[in-house]
């Protein structure tokens, strides 16, 4: 299968004052053409810090790549030059949709200002050839009218009432849900390869969360367009993803097709994560210990000192991917061949 | 420091009082370091004698509208009703005036002398504190930590006395600090426009005032206070600054560990 | 309507505002002096004069039937006559104003068209050599005496280069009166010789007022822009590819620029309580000298008169930056 | 649970409204965040408080608590009225009844060390010696599972799980009989979550306690809680036994409030999911039924009359077609 991003050993640190977190640590990622890959994790395990490598918006000052490559589309986007990169790739092939959609617009310009503004750049009727960049560049006249008349229908499509309406008022008049239908009605506008998508539900109430989610799986799937979902919530990611790819501390630890995935997850981790969630029938189980430090992580695979199969060369050198089943991989010594729930 | 220490470090330090005809308005040299004045006093002694004046008013009167103003922010920020705002309102019409123009009408009518600067300082500076004490107290009230030791059942005066005051007792420092320079600089301006303790004190502001009539020649008389003034306040506003990193980390990196 | 609503709640709390500071002048005049008569009278007056003039006053009535008295005389224009002019205050006081309002009015527009970029660049370029040379520049301002600062401009570049006049508005005759100002007089009757006088005698007086406001202003943008860089919106918008100069010359520098507008209210407080003593520095005929000349002639009235002025004249800058402010910042009007 | 025992906690059509003021600062409108609440808490049990953002929730929890007074209604706790007591008398009660916040590191005083944040409420209500009072923390410490040496540290020197921990055992030290927790695991990674509520299960064991649960995660209430009351709006739509209610929810809301959570391992729930809109602002509250501007049954009668909770099915329901 030709991938459409495709991550190889990419390394993130980043320079705190405690000392260097070594946040990312050897990722490889994968997301196929048209294929909605969820990034499962807990809080700290780089999966923001990941999407935002691919986006290339690392704060400049504390990140530092240590090693990888992103190619997407056979390009390198981490050795492409940085200002091509910015016209073509981001918001035109790669499109973002943020966590918090109550302080991602600026507040203080309406709705179509704002949409407009990255129209004039970033719709696929705009011709990014020389001058792209210049902040005095024209807003030809047809462009705007056609693009204004793609605004308008890729509102509703995201159910946004009243559109016409609706792009006169200010961000701060628009509920949560409706702002992040906006947000996705503005990852869609340049007609991307690619959503990267960053905990967009995490802030929703479960009924508006179940509404998006369906509305942002039907349009990717309608308009073949990949996303990149992050999440730390395994319904979320079981609600829209065709694969799942879980990470911890720094580490991806396997990726699997969705059906796999949450029946039969070979990494200790993974089976673990999935224990926790609360059962219907009240049993709680937890993973003890704590998510370590990223400034000393520990050697090897970082799962080992809470792992119940740890052995000796997981603390030496982290295990290579290992195909278990197609397009299912893991990174582990010791996976589990066993349906989720069968161990003790 | 060099304040306090004045009568050891000046060179000259009869001539705060004294008068030497023969010297006057001589230029810098190694009698006279920063040069005499029009009654041929060395005018870096005298600059010293008057820094004593200077973190004399800045202390007093600070000190003044702390007393004023934390207990007056205090009891606005913590109860929320009429009286608060008639406080908070109170302050604002001192704040709505230029220090300035207040202080120069409130020392006029008593009459230039240095407890009346003193007083007319105070008077225009405690809602300041007034202010910055009622906005950290209600942004305290907001924390949950205050919250829930008020759920507690801690008395309104404990929850005052040991996490209010303490919690916000760096932002009233450090607001401490930068109301020296500030006031300091008032007080020059006083002294300046002739509202200042009167001759032979030796108040910076005054001591430029009476130098203008030897411009351009005698540079030094002029120069030397002036630079004087600059450095008490940018000292204090740095000082200010430093307080506010120093005493800062600790609380914030409490609050994002979590 | 919501905007025009908002103007009015903020005219509601003028009032009550404007009332407070009168009731601060008045006890300032009429209750903290031992005898606020004799201070009126002036030192040469004999016991029988004092007590003619304190029924003349009305001085010998209650305190609350004099407040009432006072506020209306104020009400209507009459602040008294100074004791030196023998004219009625408010008369000199208007007659002195648009020398202060040009002084004052340059300065601002000097220090808001140079402060705000400034404090832009400063944030953008963090810790590069500007930043620092900035840095010093804010901290001086705000820690420098600005007639001492005057003065120094005076033995600069009037005295030892002699590039600009000492002191003063004008030599010679000052251009055929409009609207007082005497650059837009010039400018309106076509006089530009001494349009380029004119502004050569405001060169020094409006740096040494605009410097300390300058300074104020880029550190408030500096820190303004620094917090902006921070927010979510920004992350977005370079996520989604816009072009550099747009994010921070449109978004950032426009959600910079409200709490900037705030900053400007304080600002005016600044330039006005600078404009008395750089007026007296540069003998620049606006109403800041004549308070202080009013000092020094222990000009009781005129002094009280002055306060009563720049004290309103703040309140009024306050209450229309309320007011811009709330045009700027969307958020605010559905306070 | 036994049906003879007096309830805990019993309210009684529980009012808090906050008053909406424009500009002017006349009253323009009501939130009516609790709208109208009656239920009771037994001795030893957990009952469950769900439902979206913005549904009186966490308005109810403090009112109990006392953080904010009721408009209208009762408030009895172990037989006493306690919603209209004088500000002394009420402090005094809250060495029985404790809230727990959804950050409960925030509710250290960053100033102080762990040791005096743990002294603090035996000093306010109890007459101990220092002895006494350290006897009393060291056990407390214990049970929630912390080394004595962390006494001697402040806050930010402790990670985000030591200072739960440290929260829940300053609350504790006051031995209160019911604790109300306030989504106590809202934005906590699940292996972190199932910590948490393993902890406050083992802490309701050692200290007898009941709870009051308010949560928005219907997963961890059905966990967590025998009893579960589910709010919209400010008011109760449905309220009885969990596992009747997860099995067969009989209102509209909680049917479509169940059908959002995702099942790992199943169909796609949002596949199905069909509630369409946003819960209404709580300043304009429909009229009668307030989930009729949603509900997929709605008929006239339910825009005249609100329905009030009753029996239906062995839980009490409040709609006119349950």
């Amino acid at each position: 299968m030709t991938e459409l991003l495709s991550v190889r050993g990419l390394s993130v640190d980043f320079v705190t004052d405690g000392g260097v977190a070594q946040v990312l640590d050897g990722i490889n990622l994968d997301v196929g053409p048209g294929e909605v890959v969820g990034l499962v994790g807990e809080s700290g395990c780089g999966k923001t810090t990941l999407a935002r490598a691919i986006l290339g918006i690392l704060p400049t000052g504390a990140a530092r790549i240590r090693g990888g490559e992103v190619r997407f589309k056979g390009v390198d986007l981490l050795r492409e030059d940085p200002a091509a990169v910015n016209d073509r790739v981001r918001g035109r092939a790669i499109t973002f949709i943020p966590q918090d959609p109550y302080t991602s617009f600026s507040p203080v310009f309406p709705v179509q200002t704002q949409i407009m503004d990255l129209m004039k750049w970033k719709s696929p009727r705009a011709d990014n050839g020389g001058g792209a960049r210049s902040p005095f560049r024209r807003y030809p006249r047809e462009r705007w009218r056609a693009d204004r008349e793609a605004v308008l229908e890729t509102l509703r499509a995201v159910q946004i009432p009243e559109p016409t309406r609706a792009l006169r008022r200010l961000p701060h008049e628009f509920s949560g849900g409706q702002r992040q239908r906006l947000m996705i009605a503005m990852a869609l506008l340049p007609q991307p390869d690619l959503i990267i998508a960053d905990e967009p539900t995490t802030s929703l109430d479960v009924t508006i969360q179940a509404q998006i989610l369906r509305l942002l799986r039907a349009l990717v799937k309608q308009r073949g367009v990949s996303v990149l979902f992050t999440t730390h919530d395994l319904g979320t990611a079981h609600e829209i993803c065709d694969r799942v790819v879980v990470m911890y501390a720094g580490q991806e630890m396997e990726a699997a097709p969705a059906t796999a995935f949450f029946a039969r997850a070979a990494h200790p981790y993974t089976r673990r994560l999935l224990a926790s969630v609360p059962s219907p029938g009240g049993e709680i189980r937890d993973i003890p210990g704590e998510v370590p430090s990223l400034i000393a992580p520990p050697s090897g695979c970082r799962f080992h000192p809470r792992c119940d199969y740890a052995t000796a060369e997981c603390r030496e050198g982290r295990p290579a991917p290992r195909t278990l089943a197609p397009e299912h991989g893991v990174r582990c010594y010791h996976p589990v061949d066993a349906p989720i729930g069968a161990d003790g | 420091m060099s304040a306090v220490l004045a009568p050891v470090l000046a060179t000259h330090p009869d001539d705060v009082f004294e008068l030497h005809p023969a010297e006057r308005l001589r230029a810098p040299g190694p009698a006279h370091w920063l040069g005499t004045d029009r009654m041929g006093a060395d005018v870096y002694s005298r600059l010293l004698f008057g820094a004593r004046i200077t973190i004399l008013i800045g202390v007093i009167a600070v000190g003044a509208s702390l007393l004023v103003g934390v207990p007056i922010g205090l009891v606005a920020g913590y109860y929320h009703g009429w009286f608060s705002d008639l406080l908070m309102r109170v302050s604002d019409v001192f704040l709505a005036v230029p220090q300035v123009v207040l202080a120069i009408a409130i020392a006029q009518t008593l009459g230039p002398s240095l407890p009346n600067v003193i007083l007319a300082l105070s008077a225009t500076y405690w809602p300041w504190f007034a202010r910055v004490v009622y906005a950290e107290t209600r942004t305290l009230q907001k924390e949950v930590f205050v919250e829930s030791t008020a759920a507690l059942g801690a008395s309104p005066w404990r929850l005052t006395a040991l996490h209010v005051l303490p919690n916000i007792a760096s932002p009233i420092i450090v607001r401490a600090s930068i109301g020296m320079g500030f006031t300091i600089l008032t007080a020059a301006a006083l002294g300046f426009l002739g509202l200042g303790p009167p001759p032979p004190t030796p108040e910076w502001g005054r001591t430029i005032a009476e130098s203008r009539e030897f411009l351009p020649d005698a540079w030094w008389y002029a120069t030397a206070p002036g630079l004087a003034i600059f450095l008490t306040v940018m000292g204090f506003n740095l000082l200010g600054d430093g307080l506010r990193d120093v005493l800062d980390p600790r609380l914030r990196r409490s609050r994002t560990a979590r | 309507m919501r905007l025009l609503a908002l103007a009015l709640y903020r005219l509601v709390w003028f009032v009550p505002t404007l009332l407070g500071l009168l009731v601060v002048t008045f006890v300032i005049s009429r209750v903290i002096p031992a005898d606020p008569v004799a201070l009126v009278a002036g030192e040469t007056a004999t016991p029988a004069q004092v007590e003619a003039l304190r029924r003349e006053l009305g001085y010998d009535r209650p305190l609350p039937v004099q407040f009432v008295d006072y506020v209306a005389r104020l009400v209507r224009g009459d602040m008294g006559t100074s004791i030196f002019t023998r004219r009625p205050i408010a008369e000199d006081l208007a007659h002195r104003l648009p020398a202060t309002i040009e002084l004052t009015v340059v300065a601002m527009v000097v220090s808001v068209l140079v402060g705000i970029p400034l404090g832009v660049l400063s944030a953008l370029w963090r810790n590069s050599l500007l930043d620092h040379a900035l840095r010093v520049v804010t901290v001086s301002g705000l820690a420098i005496a600005s007639f001492w600062l005057g003065i120094m401009l005076q033995l600069l570049f009037a005295m030892r280069l002699g590039w600009t006049p000492l002191n003063g508005r004008l030599q010679g005759f000052p251009p055929r009166t409009i609207t007082g100002f005497y650059l837009l007089d010039a400018a309106l009757t076509g006089d530009w010789p001494t349009f380029g006088m004119a502004l050569l005698h405001l060169a020094l007086p409006a740096a040494t007022l605009a410097f300390p406001a300058l300074a104020t202003l880029v550190r408030f943008t500096r820190a303004g822009v620094l917090d902006v860089m921070q927010s979510n919106f920004v992350l977005y918008e370079r996520a989604m590819g816009l072009p550099r100069s747009v994010i921070v010359w449109k978004y950032m520098l426009r959600s910079a620029l409200t709490s900037t507008v705030t900053q400007i209210g304080l600002l005016f407080g600044i330039l006005l309580a600078g404009a008395v003593v750089t007026e007296a520095v540069f003998d620049w005929p606006g109403i800041g000298t004549y308070a202080v000349n009013s000092i020094l002639r222990s000009d009781y009235n005129a002094v009280m008169g002055f306060t009563v002025w720049a004290g309103t004249i703040f309140i009024v800058v306050n209450l229309l930056v309320d007011v811009a402010h709330t045009l700027v910042d969307p958020r605010e009007r559905t306070l | 649970m036994s049906v003879t025992a007096a309830p805990l906690l019993e309210i009684v059509d529980l009012v808090r409204h906050f008053p909406v003021r424009n500009a002017f600062g006349r009253r323009t409108g009501w939130i009516r965040a609790v709208d109208g609440v009656s239920l009771a808490v037994w001795p030893g049990e957990t009952l469950g408080l769900v439902g979206e953002s913005g549904c009186g929730k966490s308005t109810l929890g403090k009112t109990v608590m006392g953080i904010y007074t009721p408009t209208a209604g009762d408030i009895r706790f172990a037989g006493r009225e306690i919603g209209h007591l004088p500000a002394r008398e009420r402090r005094a009660v809250a060495g029985d009844l404790q809230y727990v916040y959804q950050d409960p590191g925030a509710s250290l005083d960053p100033r102080w060390k762990v040791v005096h944040s743990l002294h603090e409420p035996l000093k306010i209500h109890a007459r101990l010696s220092r002895a006494e009072r350290e006897r009393e923390v060291g056990a407390i410490l214990s049970a929630v599972g912390l080394p004595d040496a962390h006494l001697d540290l402040y806050p930010h020197e402790l990670s985000g799980g030591q200072q739960r921990r440290v929260a829940l055992a300053r609350i504790l030290t006051l031995r209160p009989r019911m604790v109300i927790l306030d989504e106590p695991t809202s934005g906590l990674d699940v292996s972190v979550q199932a910590s948490v509520l393993k902890l406050f299960r083992n802490l309701q064991e050692a200290f007898a306690l009941t709870y009051v649960f308010i949560s928005h995660d219907l997963a961890v209430v059905r966990a967590m809680c025998a009893r579960i009351a589910v709010m919209y709006l400010g008011t109760i739509v449905e309220l009885g036994e969990t596992a009747a209610i997860f099995e067969q929810p009989r209102h509209p809301y909680t049917r479509s409030l169940l059908a959002a959570v995702p099942r790992i391992g199943g169909r796609r729930v949002t596949l199905d999911f069909a509630l369409e809109g946003e819960p209404p602002n709580p300043r304009d509250v429909p009229s009668g039924c307030r989930f009729r501007t949603r509900c997929p049954l709605a008929q006239d009668v339910c825009a005249v009359e609100e329905p009030r909770l009753r029996e239906v099915d062995g839980r009490r329901v409040a709609c006119h077609f349950a």
